[in-house]
């Protein structure tokens, strides 16, 4: 009887893992079909002359093209230096915003005090900015990460803060009354709460990072994907924009994967 | 007719990632209309578990649910559920938290709340009924959430310990306000408790379970004589302190005669 | 190059185009090494954001339309730009037609839509010279679209905006071999010789590099005669490095355009006339407050020197 | 003593709801002051020639400015166009975002498969998708709404779904038990719940909105403040972009405002 | 030696931005080492505020609280509070839920682990340490949340409703396990609870509370024949039935008596 039962039990649990499995496997084939739907209508729409052949390029010509630079390597160049500003920009972005708003939790009044100045913050357009950024970040490297990061950490501040403010009083209580001080309250009890925000926060981030660092190299670089979108536009080579355009995508998809890697060690490490 | 509840050897099994743990099995059961049963079992018996199959909440692994002869698929208006937690909308006055069934049946109306307001009054929260759950004490949530369950007029009831917040008195007043409602209007229910002078007091049938997994190790019959008093003369009815007595000795059995074989790692 | 070691100068473009063919020229044949000169080119698209390099020291020399210098001249700057080294002499735009206009007069445009530059910057002004110089009143005898950015001009008339457009190179020649239409007229050739981009820096710099301009424009001076000596197809090869991914053939059809029409300049040197040219262009465009003295701005010492030595160095 | 008793009660609710009175004006005096700060530092600044004052302006200049563009009315028309399509690209953003979160939140099964998309979506620099922008949707007001909206969607939709499966699970199997059907679950529990969460994603969106028109209106427009300021930089004019971005600021600070009035309005009201 | 708690004319009153509302007024209370205190009182009497003010949670509007002689101006280690729901931490186990306690004050180590691990084996919780909260009944997370608790091993306790979600056997056993510990180590505590009887079978002193405001309304010794028995036994003391009943009528008044004099809308 308990041989059976606890067999019986090992076969739901199987089932259970598979069935989770297979819907992963779902998902993941329905996203693959889409991705090839997408390719595929965009060439026939190309072919067939539903879309502008000069603006929206092909996929063939598109994947032609990143072919070709992958193999004279100045893909590699141009990639290496657009991910070391976006990991740059990520992780910066992430931390100032985080801190930030660990800031802002600390202190009600700051919190009140830095609201709408925040809210103003956030909507300058950035790219009007950007001489103010040259001027004081000179026409490199900084000037790209501060682009980023003057993207990036507002909305990580207040999506952060957001769910700081979320946690349930009465988990600090318990926290309080078990004798801990402000930051261990912080680092025991606000922090893992929020976790699931600030982890999605990241993912929010990934692509935000992107749009910096691209938005940052239209403005002052000598190269990375971003100066090949401009300069693509400039020679008027739509191919170059939507190869880099292809490769962004693909970048931040890996970039979003690893993640939502690291946010499943940590959750399992938990 | 058929039988309110029917359970048909149901068993369920939580299943997690890392491991599935048996909660319930083979579990058999019928309860006919206008009985008020009580399950009482040792903490982690699986009484819960057993709540919210019937309610619908949750599909059981194996085995049949039938509420009024139907297959249970999932909650319905008919069967009235107070869990374990008052979980109370925070953002929602307290009468609007106890007339929230008759909004979401579309049955709120000036005489719903009219009468739902008076029943927060019968269960001592007159004056709360614009005040928001922070500013109530435990006891006071717990009693929102009865009124909640019972503002629909739910021909099933599911109680999960609806008075375990209570103090003496306010629980003997609503024990007896309960089962005599239920009475009159002729419902059935499921009543879930610790308590076994409450269990035998209330109800007309008392099902004791065993744990791990959760199985019914003794059923027990209230006679008539304690199952048709009110609550709060039952206590002293003749019979009352053997039954008290025997149901004792065998929960204590139920409770050491743990074992934890409904667990598997993998 | 001397025996001193090579001086790095730090030049931004405005933008990337076979428009400033003479610059990568100079790059890509090494006349500026051969001055002793390291330069480091740098896009920074747009004038505005070139100016602000420039003037924020981020940046040594800028290439940029030399309206914009007159423009920081208008808001009054301690440290003026300075003009010192002319590379195009014309507006690069040009008339686009959908349809071919094989005896193309002027006021075919009337009642047309025109897809013009935006407002403020060089080509648009240019294009509004021609225009009123043609007689046509842009106010009232054609639907005038300007406001569209740089970069997406030619994808709005790709996209069927407009009957008429100004585009610079090569999209023109990309939009002929496309079949989208023809182009049937020249700003630069109508709106006449003009200071239209130069190489500036700031009076400080100036003051204290003079020795390295001087370097540069002698470099610049060498580069514009190679042009002039050889075929669009040499010089296509010439820039090659610097448009790795464009087609040879589009390269080389911009190019001759452009040299065909004498944009390029042959020297450095901003003479009198092209300057009160760019003074009558922009105040038609309203955007003049008072006309500028050439001599305010404009420095033509290393360029006349610079073209001498090339006279007899040849 | 009962009278006493309450007249202690009243005299305790007064003082504390004058502390809070108090704080508030003191968040408005230090806010006050800051601002002050602000433009008495940039003033000196740009007289003192600690910055340069072309490319910073100065407050008095851009007062000025501002001033004589009220009086010659060509302010209010700019205005008026940007806000126009801030507003609608405001209310068109929160709506679609917070739809498309519905809608994931819905099917779990759709969320699992967009989910790598929306962060692809996200971390395309919208700006380089101008001539997409301008081919589909012509050269115009609907481009400029398209652009804001390509910019504050995908934030509005990660932020509020996170909020969505923030919901506690057991308000839902209340809500369930009492015989909501999933609609009711939405509107009655999910909704409401995540109420603060919306709310602050309103308050991101109206800079985000923001940022959108303006980059909108880099790309086409022939009047309105990302047009003031895109002219302003071709004049070289930064006193017309300053005062541009100033406008900006307080008008975006006015719409915030509105923002944290409707949510008071709807708070009371619940 | 100063006693353990003394509070001196404590008021509260809880302010909102409506209303203001007196939750406990004038109160006076000494509690000296060693003693174990219930307090009962009708559901909504104060007696979750008064602990919250002891613990240092809150602070009163008026009057001294004073914990070991010193004026109480925030938690401190040396007040152990439980509260009246779990509040577990969903995101970690069972056994790190109840070392939170050690760990917030440095001193977890393996003793530790090993020590709160053995005292969840004798609250019946043997196995569930690497679980999490969503995986346990309501009972065992009330369990889980006494142990944490218990665990920092704190000189005052002060435990509000620990047994209520609990079986009756569990319940004895616990009230056994948890005077007999704290009589042991001298400790002293303060015990909330709605069931008279297990006040008076566990402490050296009930105090009973009456509503709006919460007051004190009488205090009651229990006798050393019933104090000095373990909890097990102490109900079948003599004089135990005869307390239970003047506890009982003396709740059922203060039960009634209430009036909502304690309002102010403003
Ligand atoms: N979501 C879950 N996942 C895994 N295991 C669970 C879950 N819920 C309950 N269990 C386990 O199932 C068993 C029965 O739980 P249930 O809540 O039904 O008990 P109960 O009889 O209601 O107990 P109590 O009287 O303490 O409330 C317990 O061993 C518990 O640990
Ligand atoms: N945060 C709050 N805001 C406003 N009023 C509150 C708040 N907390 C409690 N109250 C009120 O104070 C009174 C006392 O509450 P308290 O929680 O101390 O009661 P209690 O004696 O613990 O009741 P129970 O036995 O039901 O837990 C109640 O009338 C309650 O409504
Ligand atoms: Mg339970
Ligand atoms: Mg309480």
């Amino acid at each position: 009887m308990a041989a059976s039962r606890s067999e019986w039990l090992r076969s739901r649990h199987d089932e259970f893992k598979r069935a989770k499995r297979l819907r992963k496997r779902a998902v993941l084939a329905v996203q693959g079909i889409l991705l090839v739907l997408f390719f595929t209508l965009w060439e026939a729409a190309a072919r067939l002359g539903w879309i502008d052949r000069l603006l929206f390029s092909s996929p063939s010509k598109v994947f032609r093209q990143i072919y070709a630079n992958m193999v004279d390597g100045s893909l590699w160049h141009h990639l290496g230096v657009t991910v070391g500003e976006t990991a740059v920009g990520f992780v910066l972005g992430t931390l100032l915003g985080t801190l930030l708003a660990v800031a802002i939790w600390w202190s009600p009044f700051l919190s009140a005090v830095l609201d709408p100045y925040m809210v103003v913050f956030n909507s300058m357009p950035k790219v009007a900015l950007g001489p103010i950024f040259i001027v004081m970040f000179g026409a490199g490297f900084t000037a790209i990460v501060v682009t980023t990061l003057s993207i990036t950490i507002i909305v990580t501040t207040l999506v952060v803060y957001n769910s700081f403010c979320g946690v349930d009083p009465n988990l600090v209580k318990v926290a309080r009354s078990l004798g801990a001080n402000r930051t261990q309250v912080f680092f025991k009890v606000i922090l893992p709460s929020s976790f699931p925000a600030i982890v999605s926060t990241l993912k929010v981030n990934v692509g935000m990072s992107w749009v910096g660092v691209i938005v940052g190299e239209f403005l002052v670089a000598k190269s990375g994907l971003g100066y090949l979108i401009i300069y693509g536009f400039q020679v008027f080579n739509f191919t170059l924009v939507m190869s880099s355009l292809i490769i962004i995508a693909f970048v931040a998809t890996t970039m979003y994967q690893l993640v939502v890697y690291i946010e499943k060690v940590l959750v399992s490490r938990q | 007719m058929p039988p309110v509840v029917e359970l048909r050897s149901v068993t369920h099994a939580y299943l997690g990632d890392r491991e599935a743990s048996l909660a319930v099995e083979d579990l058999n059961l019928e309860i006919e209309q206008g009985e008020f049963v009580s399950l009482v079992g040792p903490s982690g018996c699986g009484k819960t578990t057993l709540l919210s199959i019937i309610a619908g909440l949750l599909q059981p692994s194996r085995g049949e649910v039938l509420v009024n002869g139907r297959a249970v698929s999932g909650p319905s208006p008919e069967v009235g559920y107070m869990l374990q937690q008052d979980y109370l909308f925070p953002w929602r006055s307290i009468l609007d938290n106890a007339t929230l069934g008759l909004e979401l049946t579309g049955r709120l109306d000036e005489a719903g709340r009219r009468k739902t307001a008076d029943l927060l009054a019968d269960m001592g929260l007159k004056g709360t009924e614009r005040s928001y759950p922070s500013q109530l004490s435990g006891g006071m949530r717990q009693r929102v959430a009865l009124v909640r369950t019972l503002a629909t007029d739910p021909g099933l009831l599911l109680l999960d310990e609806p008075f375990s917040a209570l103090d003496y008195q306010i629980k003997l007043q609503l024990e007896d306000l309960v089962s005599e409602t239920l009475r009159q209007r002729e419902k059935t229910a499921v009543l879930v408790t610790h308590d076994l002078s409450e269990a035998i007091a209330v109800s007309t049938r008392v099902i004791l379970l065993e744990r791990n997994p959760g199985r019914i190790r003794r059923v027990f019959d209230i006679p008539p004589q304690i199952a048709d008093t009110p609550p709060l003369y039952a206590r002293d009815q003749p019979g009352f302190a053997e039954l008290f007595h025997t149901l004792w000795k065998e929960m204590e059995l139920a409770g050491t005669s743990a074992d934890r074989a409904g667990k598997t790692e993998g | 190059g001397g025996k001193s070691e090579t001086v790095k100068v730090r030049v931004g473009e405005v933008t990337r185009s076979v428009f400033y063919a003479p610059e990568y020229v100079a790059l890509s044949l090494g006349l500026f090494k051969q001055e002793g000169l390291d330069v480091e080119l740098q896009t920074i698209p747009g004038g505005d954001k070139t100016m602000t390099a420039l003037l924020s020291g981020a940046i040594d020399v800028a290439l940029v339309g030399s309206e914009t210098s007159i423009y920081v001249y208008q808001q009054g700057s301690d440290d003026p730009v300075i003009n010192f080294a002319q590379l195009t002499q014309r507006d690069g735009t040009f008339l686009f037609a959908r349809k071919d206009h094989p005896n193309f007069n002027w006021s075919e445009l009337k009642n047309s839509t025109f897809l013009g530059q935006r407002k403020g910057g060089m080509p648009q002004m240019a294009g509004a010279f021609t225009l009123k110089n043609k007689g046509i009143d842009t106010a009232s005898d054609l639907k005038l679209i300007q406001n569209i950015e740089f970069a997406n001009i030619a994808s709005a008339f790709a996209s069927g905006t407009g009957d008429y457009v100004q585009l610079f190179e090569p999209q023109a020649s990309i939009f002929e071999r496309e079949g989208r239409g023809k182009v049937i007229a020249s700003f630069g050739v109508e709106s006449g010789y003009l200071p239209y981009t130069v190489f500036m820096s700031k009076k400080s710099y100036i003051g204290k590099n003079s020795d390295t301009v001087q370097k540069f424009t002698n470099a610049l001076q060498k580069a514009q005669l190679w042009v002039k000596k050889h075929s669009p197809g040499e010089i296509a090869d010439a820039v090659s490095p610097y448009f790795e991914n464009t087609d040879r053939d589009i390269v080389i059809s911009a190019i001759k355009r452009y040299k065909d029409q004498d944009t390029y300049a042959q020297t450095p040197v901003i003479d009198d006339k092209e300057w009160n040219n760019l003074l009558d262009v922009m105040d038609n465009a309203g955007e003049l407050k008072e006309r500028v003295p050439a001599g305010k701005i404009v420095n033509n010492t290393f360029a006349e020197k610079a073209q001498s030595a090339a006279v007899s160095g040849k």
